[in-house]
């Protein structure tokens, strides 16, 4: 049938967030106050009716089990299809597989038993909130055998190293991939492809022993394949860095930003967790900010994002910072140019400040 | 399949004296402190005291209430067997009616109840706001080998005559259901909780029904025709916040209520949390002319202007230089610039243009503002 | 919230001619194929189909027919927004009344489908076993730009006069609707299923609740007033099993039609499969003097006895020595030892005593075994 | 709370089966034509009416996840509470804890989140259909540590010889777990333990770098400990070699042991699978055998357990043996004293047979 399946392949994205990846994988890090990078991806497969997501983990994947539970909340707990997480579990001592051909090789069965006959490939680290039935419906009318999304930077910023550019023809056809910094059309490691073909290029990889499905499966065939890209226009970013995730943080305090993540399209979905609005007490003073529920505030919050469940006390300050769930910020505190992991507590009359190039980062959990 | 306690919700009422909150809404859902509805304390006490089995009876403008409750997810009621089942008025070949009266209601569904075989049944409706550990309840029934069990709140003696008063003995056993006592003899108040022993209510259900000068309800004729038989009646004695939101004043001052510190009725307490819909709106968003003082402020709000002593519900905007005091604004609502609000409540999606003056507080209740009042504004 | 597609299906009917299957029992709820219902076949449809949104209309004997339904879940359609969502009859405070018609059963509930904006309607009824996919249907909707796609099975010519046939054009453009007409000028059977754009239904759908000397039924009075009006519509044919299982003798058939080999309606089409609700039963034991051949056997069954041509539901009880040829059992049935059992309907949780001889050879119709039968028996 | 939480720790359980633990857990191990080892256990925990479960897992565990999904099949698909397969997967530097401590320690959310004040714990080879609401008010009202559940032994079975013994004194309390293989009186590794209790235990062994739980937390602490037993007396047994594995799917092929596993209380939960009713054709001859939806059966079996969807052709004979789902048996095969595990092919006309002592085993997806 003409639909989709997803894959989110997390095997080859390196834990990029410092502090914040100790304990998580990066897809499974806290994004813009009540997020985790992974629900952009999920609920751009979820709005693209995408009803069955496989998540291949490497490591440090049991915050993303938690978060992601049964799928629920995204409508992805399903008797028929659904989410699964599939970490690497295999014990087949006739598998050669390598990297993250083991995925695919030891997973073969999650794309026979769909009736769909394209998958859409993505990683964690490329942030929008959209549907992907454009780019699908080009991949189909031209025929294609892959269909990579991407993106026109139009400014240089140090997360667009890493990624690939696009090489095109005159067909607009895809013909190669490249680390060429000139080319501003730049690849978002989100592909669909061909069910039948990505089966093909795996059962390929594995019998030369490649271990990196884009690199070895698709670049190097690239000649071979039928490529098409899909331009994404709207609003969008990379998240691959400790700078880049307190930069584009921080962007969403801008109003336009806000809206055009949040408010152009249906809202990004997440896991539920019940907290009561955000309580503002007598005291509180809060500006520039934004705000999960959960938080109670009394003191000063300014140019910053507080997740769900934050505590500000009276009299303390918080400026230029990202504070993670249910931190609690004591009386007469003093924050600037912060990243407080979940559940840390500062304790009263403290002051803590960094810098926006090198925020201070303080670990999940710590009393300080 | 077999089950202790079958919760029974009542959740028809028209609530008449809430005007125009109730004018396309059953009273259980309307909109309640910032993000809830109000038979979300309801329905999130019955999820926190373990009873998973709840018929809702609904028929006032249910479709509101229906769509919020849906098939009962957030409350874990989400069951193919059991769970939460809506029961509206049954249409049978020659017709159906609505239920005429609480007992009614129960009796009208006596097979429902009857598939779980439970050894008690919990009566309760939707329209208060507390938070109430029904097991407690249920414990209290089984130590006392009750036949039926009221839970009871003390109220001020001066008011005892507006409220259903039940006399008991010192030991809490009931011997008297005195509906709004001119001299009142005691100062319990019933809250319309009820446990009965399900075979013993069955069958003062049954024989309720044959009575045609019955009201068929629980206060008037079913506890009376109880304790004319003698049988054994205790009150609960329940001390914490409760609250019927009766009225447009108790609605607004239980609202108000939200923002007192010592309240019992906590939305922060994580060993009794308040479920509903969360529809995974964004962080609300304050800008730099953002001023909030003792308010409440859902998701997805943007506020550029000054909102103190104020409740405010999901996607909210609130313009530059305009500011609310004492109000609750329903979701969705788009307050213009340079705005003065004081002690009113905005419905869902209406649109304030910039400029408005509501003023409320020389009003015996606070204004209710929906569509048709800001045209005439304008 | 948008759908391209909401299913309506229309799960009321009494089902008179299947006599004792029906008597506490809605039609839809009959069990069928050894563990299904009737109903599973067409909500499977809808599953397999991709269509996950779906009010299921119901109204006579609706109580096995809702337990068995309950949220949807083995359809995948325990959805707390869309998904499954049982419509009846609605009770408003003046009364309610059944539903009068086919149209008319949409009609009440046009809110319902109003809230998911839909493109397209797909009216189906819950009483017929067929696979097939609504996509195609909707496929060839779209193609053809119709306002109405119907549709129909080619039914051999004889037996046309039975049916509502649509008499169409070379490219399946229907021109005349021909309600069992007794000379018919086409042999292309109307399903009962329809696609229909939303907004055109809506209307007639509007006009047609005014006219008092209407029946509000799709065949009799919507399909010809969209006829009349000239507006676009077409067949679609459908090629596979399709059967009314409306009496008893085609109950009973149907039923054996699965032992058949070479039938398009396979329960074993992994592919295209059949939902049920699955109650976790053992696997089924057959001991040392069992024989079983050509029959579908469910689990939780036990055999000790000889059974041809036969299909058993759960947890059946077949004593040694016992005979069964041609029958229908159903579940929880317990037939002793020593029985001859021939062309016989049993009912669920009936017990056959030891040595019992039901033989319904000579019938016109199937015998259908009920406790009172077996009363009488002994 | 008065009420409990589960815990199956699969931690120390080793791969018992042979083929059929080459790429699952024992836990997952098929059982009697449609179970899985763990759906007993599983299943007695929701009969007690435990609304949370976590299961610590070793590895080869994916196959135990696909079994399990979101947990709907048991009723466990819950917001709050549920089923939670825990995988070893942790990261901190700091954790010094060893053998099942450290499930135990990277796991304490699970414990501490509960409202449960008692734990049932679990292993997946001790098979029975009960609930242990008796066993729990037994603890209740004794106000016990820790409870064990306990069976009485009254024929020695070569899977009994791994099963710790209960040494108790006149006050009928446990003072010793034992390796007395005269003493009848055996643990079934089920056991009821207060919370605090665990977690100091679970403090103590960590902090003396102990590896295992019960032998240390529990079996060294009794001495210190009010240890009372409950002594399960329905029908049960133990599973925990290939040769218990084959003699009680057997032994369920007679009336007796059948009714008592299975129409004895509620039926034991298991995943969900929409088979068709067995078909049984013409030339079917089935005697003294359990039969799981699906089966389509045109040839001769005798004494055998087939699992769901097992195709039997015309001519073939299936004699004492289990074969697992999906399995098909080409037309004139002969098998005898056999274990197919899934998705096995037996072309025609072959012939295997094993010893009812030494059953020919067949590992998975094979085609011979």
């Amino acid at each position: 049938m003409n639909t989709l399946m997803g894959l989110i392949n997390l095997e080859h994205e390196h834990d990029f967030l410092e502090e914040l990846t100790y304990f998580r994988c990066g897809a499974a890090a806290p994004f813009a106050g009540r997020y985790r990078l992974i629900d952009f991806t999920l609920s751009n497969m979820v709005k693209t009716r995408i009803e069955e997501v496989a998540v291949f983990t490497n490591t440090k994947y049991r915050s993303l089990m938690d978060h992601v539970g049964t799928g629920a909340d995204w409508e992805l707990a399903r008797r028929h299809g659904g989410l699964f997480i599939l970490p690497p579990d295999w014990n087949d001592p006739t598998d050669i597989s390598r990297g993250d051909l083991r995925h695919f090789h030891n997973n073969r069965d999650y794309f026979h038993r769909s009736k769909a006959d394209h998958v859409l490939v993505s990683g964690s680290q490329f942030v929008a909130n959209t549907d992907f039935d454009e780019a699908f419906q080009h991949h189909l009318d031209t025929g294609a055998d892959v269909t990579l999304v991407s993106v026109q930077l139009d400014k240089s910023l140090p997360e667009h190293v890493p990624q690939l550019r696009l090489e095109t023809n005159e067909a607009g056809q895809v013909i190669n991939l490249t680390n060429d910094q000139e080319n501003k059309h730049a690849f978002t490691n989100v592909y669909i492809i061909k069910k039948e073909v990505l089966l093909r290029l795996v059962d390929q990889c594995i019998a030369f022993h490649k271990d990196h499905f884009l690199f070895h499966g698709i670049k190097e065939n690239l000649h071979d394949l039928h490529a098409e890209y899909y331009q994404y226009e709207g609003y969008s970013f990379f998240v691959n860095s400790i700078e880049s995730f307190f930069r584009h943080n921080m962007n969403l305090l801008d109003p336009d930003p806000y809206r055009e993540l949040f408010f152009k399209n249906e809202y990004v979905r997440t896991k539920i967790s019940n907290e009561p609005p955000v309580k503002y007490r007598e005291t509180a003073d809060v500006k520039d900010s934004l705000l999960a529920n959960g938080s109670v505030i009394d003191g000063d919050v300014h140019n910053s994002v507080l997740f769900r469940g934050v505590k500000v006390k009276k009299g303390a300050v918080v400026k230029n910072s990202i504070i993670l769930q249910r931190c609690i910020i004591e009386e007469d505190v003093h924050l600037e140019n912060v990243i407080l992991d979940k559940d840390v507590r500062i304790s009263s009359g403290q002051t803590f400040i960094g810098s926006k190039d090198k925020p201070f980062v303080v670990a999940k959990r710590k009393q300080i | 399949m077999k089950k202790q306690c079958v919760g029974m919700l009542l959740a028809g009422g028209e609530g008449k004296r809430l005007g125009l909150l109730t004018k396309d809404l059953a009273k259980p859902a309307v909109p309640f402190g910032g993000k809830y509805r109000i038979i979300d304390f309801t329905l999130s006490n019955c999820s926190n005291s373990g009873i998973q089995t709840v018929g809702v009876l609904t028929q006032y403008s249910p479709l509101v209430l229906h769509k919020h409750i849906g098939i009962g997810k957030p409350w874990d009621m989400d069951r193919q067997f059991d769970g939460l089942t809506i029961l509206s008025p049954y249409t049978a070949k020659r017709g159906g009616s609505w239920y005429s009266g609480t007992a009614d209601a129960i009796y009208q569904n006596i097979h429902y109840i009857d598939q779980y075989d439970p050894d008690y049944i919990l009566v309760i409706s939707g329209d208060h706001i507390y938070q109430m550990n029904y097991d407690d309840l249920i414990q209290h029934h089984e130590e006392k080998q009750s036949d039926a069990t009221i839970s009871v709140i003390e109220v001020p003696w001066e008011e005892a005559s507006r409220f259903g008063i039940l006399n008991t003995k010192d030991n809490l056993e009931i011997y008297e259901f005195d509906e709004k006592p001119k001299e009142p003899k005691n100062n319990l108040a019933s809250m319309g909780i009820y446990i009965f022993n399900w075979k013993t209510l069955r069958s003062y259900l049954l024989d309720d029904a044959e009575q045609t000068d019955s009201d068929h309800d629980f206060g008037k004729d079913i506890i009376p025709a109880m304790l004319n038989d003698g049988k054994r009646m205790f009150a609960y004695r329940f001390e914490g916040y409760w609250k019927d939101v009766g009225t447009i004043q108790s609605y607004w001052e239980a609202n108000m209520d939200l923002l007192e510190e010592d309240l019992s009725v906590s939305l922060n307490n994580k060993e009794w949390r308040t479920y509903s819909q969360d529809v995974n709106y964004p962080p609300q968003f304050l800008d730099s002319r953002a001023v909030v003082e003792n308010s409440l402020i859902n998701s997805g709000s943007w506020i550029s202007g000054t909102v103190k002593n104020s409740i405010l519900f999901q996607c909210v905007e609130v313009g530059t230089g305009t500011t609310i005091n004492k109000s609750i604004i329903h979701p969705h609502v788009k307050i213009g610039k340079n705005c003065t609000i004081e002690r009113a409540i905005i419905m869902e999606n209406v649109v304030i243009p910039d400029n408005t003056v509501i003023d409320g507080t020389k009003e015996t209740e606070p204004v209710v503002i929906n569509d048709e009042y800001v045209e005439q504004l304008t």
